[in-house]
């Protein structure tokens, strides 16, 4: 229990430190092209859409209730 | 290769081989085709994980509550907060690793081997998270019911491309040291940093379909 | 392009429009067969909706021949006419074009509308196979390594490798495979008569809905989906009798007389429901009511009554009641009311002390005997 | 890679011109691991060949097995047979042909490429296929499958270990396409000749490129299939066994995701191939290049949406039938455009009746056919009668023999003096083209009504009613057989007798008959440009740069068929 919160509190500060520096990679490379740079914005994105789930999933709203 | 080839253009003199820009043209050839392969060889391994993701969700369909009942007492769900955590272990290794590849590419190399010491070490510690949750993970393993199959192998096959990540980014760092790249021929790393993204991707696919979903 | 295609105007070939005519001639003479004659599938018809599937069957096979005149045709066609001959020298070389937008155009517009068709077509006969409606006779046929068995409401055992219906009455067919213990395997289920099939797999029901029209039997129950190495040899009978017969064939497999398919007839003689009698219950309780005078061997071996071991499949066996060899039915109406004739006497029901669900379990048991 | 270089990358408007490794010298290197897209073509072709063999005469003891209605063989020897063939000639045999033979030899050289993008992944390529072969025949000695080559659970769940070996090797096989998929894609994006777009890429390219594709997407799915079949088999991990939570249409719905669209990974070289024969043949530009060219493609995306067309007995939600059903029927459009414009590619032309242009030609009548029963399939009311019948199997062979086989046919009789630089005796292929036509359909036509009137498939013994046609498919089958013996023949035949073909034999125009037969190591001393689609007969040829083979460039081939005397 006691462990769960500690799990979660970390979770949270890291989503959110994770998140903001994968948006401000994705910014830098925003206009960057080629195949390398679009496929690296196509996944960093979706990373940092993970980010935001675990964000959520710590603070309790999304996820199994019970 | 490209020394190989170079020798060749020599052999049939075609094209302009004596300036210098000719082994770049081939240099930089070889690596949009490697790019392009690499790209095509991950879209296949989506389609690896996306089966067994199909699979999971059919089977999950197939009985009316979630988790399934295994002998007469319904399994419970997984540890939802250490999940969270471990994912952002792996989500913090891919942005280290994107900084790593920056930094390489101006020409910083000190912050490149902390950023990439820094990402090797949170894949194994994520690894090491998965070992974790495996040993505590109570429904009924791996071949007791649908929901052990499903977990396990689809969170095993990711676990082994996160090993097998952790190893080929420890041979990258290494060929940095032996001087394989330089500022502008990296293209090792650059696999190497999509080979990694991708990974968390698929993690990120994993997480919601286990733990929240 | 222009001149290009005016360019294919001119000759396409000797006798291009008599070939083509003749093609056409020959594709409607041959639809014309295909609907006039039992073809492509010539099996008789037993039951809806075989009517309808081979009604879509002629329109594959007219389309299809159609498609396949034109195609081979015009290939042999163009094939003797265009031909390199001998007097031609080396570099001849065929007529340049590149293509005719007009003939692309319609070559890919009639397919999508005989496809449209076809979908159309289909489409409203899959919705025929799909209804529901009415189903009066609903039953269960199960795939074994490597025979049939078949549920019928108010049977209390399946029947084995043998399935009666009667004409006219829907069929509501739930097909599935492996009882619990048997080893689970796939089977299907097809009775070509019927054009209709679907496949048994263990832990899932799959249903088939038909309404029998024709008298008649035996046809084949053939399984199609592989089962094991005998695959090849699992077959069952399958009749359509009407509903007289029916009611007779499914009397002496110890359903209590009346059609499962009359929506709940009387169940049993003395108005018991022998349907969900237990065999092994009524086992016991023969051991501790009748054995003293009953043996389980055949009519002959008499103790103070006759043996009923074989009471519903010995043809030996005295008419009792109404001049037909015993049923279910009559052997419950006997020990409800007991019975007093020239092979004895035996008391009734409430004497004995056996309940109207003992008496069920007891023509179970029997019913059970009589199999072996 | 380690060259320290300018960071300005100078843009020179040409492909890869060096991409090509140093020759190598000793045996070893030159002919066994060969990096070489040649090489490598000639051991796959020599490969799939002797599988070929292998699993026609296990077609043959099927068709013995069937001679009496009783079965001649013991039912489990049977089941084993047949499962091993099916699994072999998909596999083991037409996939190999088709992409891995045909898709190496004459791809690269159709876009003026030195080599395949990444030549030792080509190599590791081939190298999982012998002992993928291997695996799988040796399985007989473990109790090879016995439940068809779709292997359904959950009876494939209980069959002995052979299972678990073709598990293996078809897993390894997969591994395979996938990566000469990869590899071909990457080859034909990058590497065409300058000038070569890609409305000007020869029309087998096209072909390539789609099958590659499928083979890329497709196959990862199926070694996913396998993957969790094997485990279950070993380890009891629960996918499929219904007793233990599983299901076993999730087998079905993995596997032919995968093997719907094998179907078109087999066909749609075969469709290239032809598209490479006629126009040659009849001295014709292809007709509808770009629509031939778009349909494949049409085709191969179309295949990833109908592959739940062989469960419409299964158990399915009934309302997914239609979808399912309508766009199959779809796919017979892209189908019927190539049909018409190889026929209108007949009309009008100079057509030199070759082996390859017989076979050709019977291609389009038996691959009609093969689309024809392909509708009664596809409509779901009918497909109730026809399902898991012999009904399929004719229809299966249909497509797979009378399509891709006679594709390969044609493509062997067409490429072979580019490959070897002999030509095969052209009578003895005439003969081959016309017997095994014949032989073909007398085997394959009456098994669509042994299916109609009531004849299951894949069982080692039937109703006696059936046995006279039978006997009569297996009689012509025995010819078939036979007749492959002529083209076995006529190859040995062209090593020793045959005569020197020449650069260009059949007058044909694409790149690959610019340069000697066969090509060099390096294919293209210099790497011509492109200025047009390669089927304009008459004009000259559309390449510069190019220091033709002598002969090559010259509009009047010499006939070779013997049918016309040239010279």
């Amino acid at each position: 229990m006691d462990l769960a919160v500690i799990e979660r509190s970390v979770a949270l500060i890291g989503a959110i430190i994770v998140g903001v520096f994968a948006s401000i990679a994705l910014k830098e490379d925003w206009h960057a092209e080629g195949l390398d740079n679009n496929t690296t914005k196509l996944l960093l994105g979706l990373m940092a859409f993970g980010c935001i789930m675990v964000f959520f999933a710590a603070i309790g709203v999304i996820g199994p209730k019970g | 290769m490209t020394t190989a080839a170079v020798e060749h253009g020599h052999g049939h003199g075609d094209g302009p081989d004596h300036d210098d820009g000719h082994e770049e043209v081939i240099y930089q050839e070889t690596r949009d085709m490697r790019l392009l392969g690499f790209v095509l060889f991950l879209c296949s391994d989506v389609v690896l994980f996306s089966a067994f993701i199909f699979a999971y969700l059919y089977l999950r369909g197939t009985i009316d509550e979630w988790p399934p009942i295994l002998n007469g007492h319904q399994l419970p769900r997984l540890d939802l907060p250490f999940a969270e955590f471990n994912s952002i272990v792996l989500f913090g290794s891919g942005v280290t690793m994107h900084h790593a590849l920056e930094n390489w590419k101006h020409g910083k190399v000190g912050r490149f081997d902390f950023f990439m010491g820094f990402t090797i070490v949170l894949g194994v510690m994520f690894l090491c998270g998965q070992g974790y949750e495996y040993s505590h993970a109570a429904i009924g393993g791996w071949s007791g019911s649908i929901f052990g199959a499903s977990f396990f192998t689809l969170t095993g096959m990711h676990g082994f491309h996160v090993f097998c990540g952790v190893a080929y980014l420890a041979i990258l760092w290494w060929q940095t040291k032996k001087g394989h790249y330089d500022q502008t021929h990296y293209f090792g790393l650059t696999a190497g940093t999509l080979y990694w993204h991708f990974v968390d991707v698929i993690w990120v696919a994993l997480f919601f379909l286990f733990y929240i979903f | 392009m222009a001149h290009q295609v005016t360019k294919t105007k001119v000759s396409l070939g000797p006798y291009f429009w008599l070939v083509t005519a003749f093609i056409l001639v020959a594709s409607a003479i041959m639809s014309y067969f295909v609907y006039a004659s039992g073809w492509p599938i010539g099996l008789p018809e037993i039951a809806e909706p075989a009517p309808e599937i081979d009604a879509l069957f002629k329109f594959l096979g007219a389309m299809g021949g159609t498609i396949f005149n034109i195609v081979t045709g015009y290939i042999i066609y163009f094939a003797i006419v265009f031909r390199r001959k001998k007097s031609d020298p080396p570099d001849a070389i065929g007529v340049q074009i590149h293509d005719n937008p007009v003939l692309e155009f319609w070559w890919t517009v009639i397919p999508t509308i005989l496809v449209v068709i076809l979908a159309i077509f289909s489409t409203v006969i899959w919705s025929s196979l799909q209804n529901t409606a009415g189903d009066v006779l609903t039953m269960e046929a199960i795939g074994h390594q490597y025979y049939f068995s078949f549920r019928y409401p108010k049977l209390a055992n399946p029947v084995n490798n043998e399935m009666h219906v009667p004409v006219n009455v829907p069929v509501t067919l739930h097909v599935t495979s492996a009882e619990p213990g048997e080893p689970p395997v796939n089977h299907g289920f097809w009775v070509p008569e019927v054009r209709l099939k679907a496949d048994m797999v263990p832990g899932l029901i799959n249903t088939l809905r038909f309404t029998p029209t024709q008298i008649g039997g035996p046809y084949r129950i053939i399984c199609t989906e592989f089962c094991g190495a005998l695959h090849g040899t699992m077959r069952a009978t399958f009749y359509i009798d009407s509903q007289k017969d029916f009611d007779k064939w499914f009397a002496k497999q110890g359903g209590s007389g009346g059609s499962p398919g009359a929506g709940g007839a009387a169940g049993g003689g003395a108005g018991i429901a022998l349907a969900n009698g237990n065999a092994d219950q009524g086992a016991t309780l023969f051991a501790a009511k009748c054995s003293a005078c009953h043996s389980v061997n055949a009519f002959s071996d008499k103790k103070v009554g006759p043996g009923l071991g074989k009471i519903f499949s010995d043809p030996g066996h005295p008419k009792l009641v109404n001049g037909t060899a015993p049923t279910p039915a009559d052997a419950a109406a006997i020990m409800k009311n007991g019975y007093t004739g020239d092979i004895g006497q035996m008391p009734d029901a409430s004497t004995n002390q056996i309940t109207d669900g003992d008496i069920a379990n007891l023509v179970a048991y029997l019913a059970s005997l009589s199999k072996k | 890679m380690a060259v320290a270089a300018p960071t300005t990358t100078p843009t020179i408007p040409r492909p890869v011109l060096d991409h090509i490794h140093p020759e190598p010298t000793g045996f070893i290197r030159k002919y066994i691991f060969s990096i070489d897209h040649k090489i490598i073509a000639f051991q796959y072709f020599i490969t799939a060949g002797l599988f070929f063999i292998i699993a026609g005469l296990l077609a043959e003891m099927i068709r013995i097995d069937l001679l009496k209605h009783t079965g001649v063989l013991t039912p489990n020897v049977y089941n084993q047979v047949y499962s091993v063939h099916g699994s072999m000639m998909v596999w083991l045999v037409i996939i190999p042909f088709v992409s891995g033979a045909f898709g190496n030899f004459v791809m690269p050289l159709q876009i003026g490429a030195r080599d395949v993008a990444f030549p030792w992944l080509n190599l590791a390529a081939f190298w999982m296929f012998p002992p993928a072969g291997l695996i799988l025949l040796a399985s007989f000695a473990f109790g090879a499958p016995d439940a068809g080559w779709t292997e359904y659970p959950p009876i494939s769940l209980q069959a002995p270990f052979g299972t678990s070996m073709w598990c293996i090797a078809i897993f390894l096989i997969g591994i395979s396409s996938t990566l000469t998929g990869i590899n071909f894609l990457v080859t034909i994006f990058k590497m065409r000749a300058p000038g070569m777009t890609f409305t000007r890429m020869p029309l087998f390219v096209w072909a390539s490129a789609a099958t590659a594709g499928l083979n890329m997407v497709a196959t990862t799915a199926l070694a996913a299939a396998l993957l969790a079949l094997f485990l279950e088999r070993q380890f009891g991990v629960p996918f499929y066994n219904p007793t233990k939570g599983g299901s076993p249409i999730l087998w079905q719905h993995m596997f032919w995701f995968y093997s719907h669209p094998a179907v078109y990974i087999m066909i749609l070289p075969a469709f290239g191939i032809i598209s490479e024969v006629l126009p040659t043949f009849s001295r014709k530009p292809i007709f509808g290049y770009k629509m031939i060219a778009f349909s494949s493609v049409a085709i191969a995306l179309l295949g990833f949406m109908v592959w739940a067309h062989h469960m419409f007995t299964s158990g399915m939600a009934p309302w997914l039938q239609l979808p399912f059903m309508i766009i199959t029927m779809l796919i017979a459009i892209p189908t019927g455009i190539k049909i018409f414009s190889w026929m209108a590619t007949l009309w009008g032309g100079s057509i030199e009746f070759s082996a390859a242009c017989l076979f050709a030609l019977g291609f389009l009548i038996t691959f009609t056919l093969g689309g024809v029963t392909g509708f009664f399939l596809a409509a779901v009311p009918a497909d109730l009668h026809e399902h898991g019948t012999y009904f399929v199997v004719g229809h299966i062979h249909y497509v797979l023999y009378g399509g891709s086989v006679f594709g390969i046919y044609a493509g062997l009789y067409y490429w072979w003096p580019k490959m070897t630089g002999r030509m095969m005796n052209e009578r003895l292929g005439q003969w081959h083209a016309w017997i095994t036509f014949v032989a073909f359909n007398c085997t394959f036509l009456p098994m669509h009504w042994l299916g109609l009137l009531g004849m299951p498939r894949r069982v080692a013994m039937y109703d006696p009613e059936f046995e006279g046609w039978n006997i009569v498919v297996s009689v012509c089958s025995f010819f078939l057989a036979a007749s492959t013996l002529l083209i076995m023949g006529n190859m040995l035949w062209s090593f020793k007798n045959g005569k020197k073909a020449g650069p260009n034999p059949w007058g044909a125009r694409t790149l690959e008959w610019m340069i000697s037969s066969p090509p060099p190591y390096y294919n293209f001393k210099t790497v011509p440009a492109v200025l047009a689609a390669p089927y304009d007969f008459g004009n000259p040829l559309p390449y510069i740069g190019l220091d033709a083979e002598p002969g090559a460039m010259e509009a009047t081939p010499q006939s070779t068929t013997g049918l016309v005397h040239a010279h």
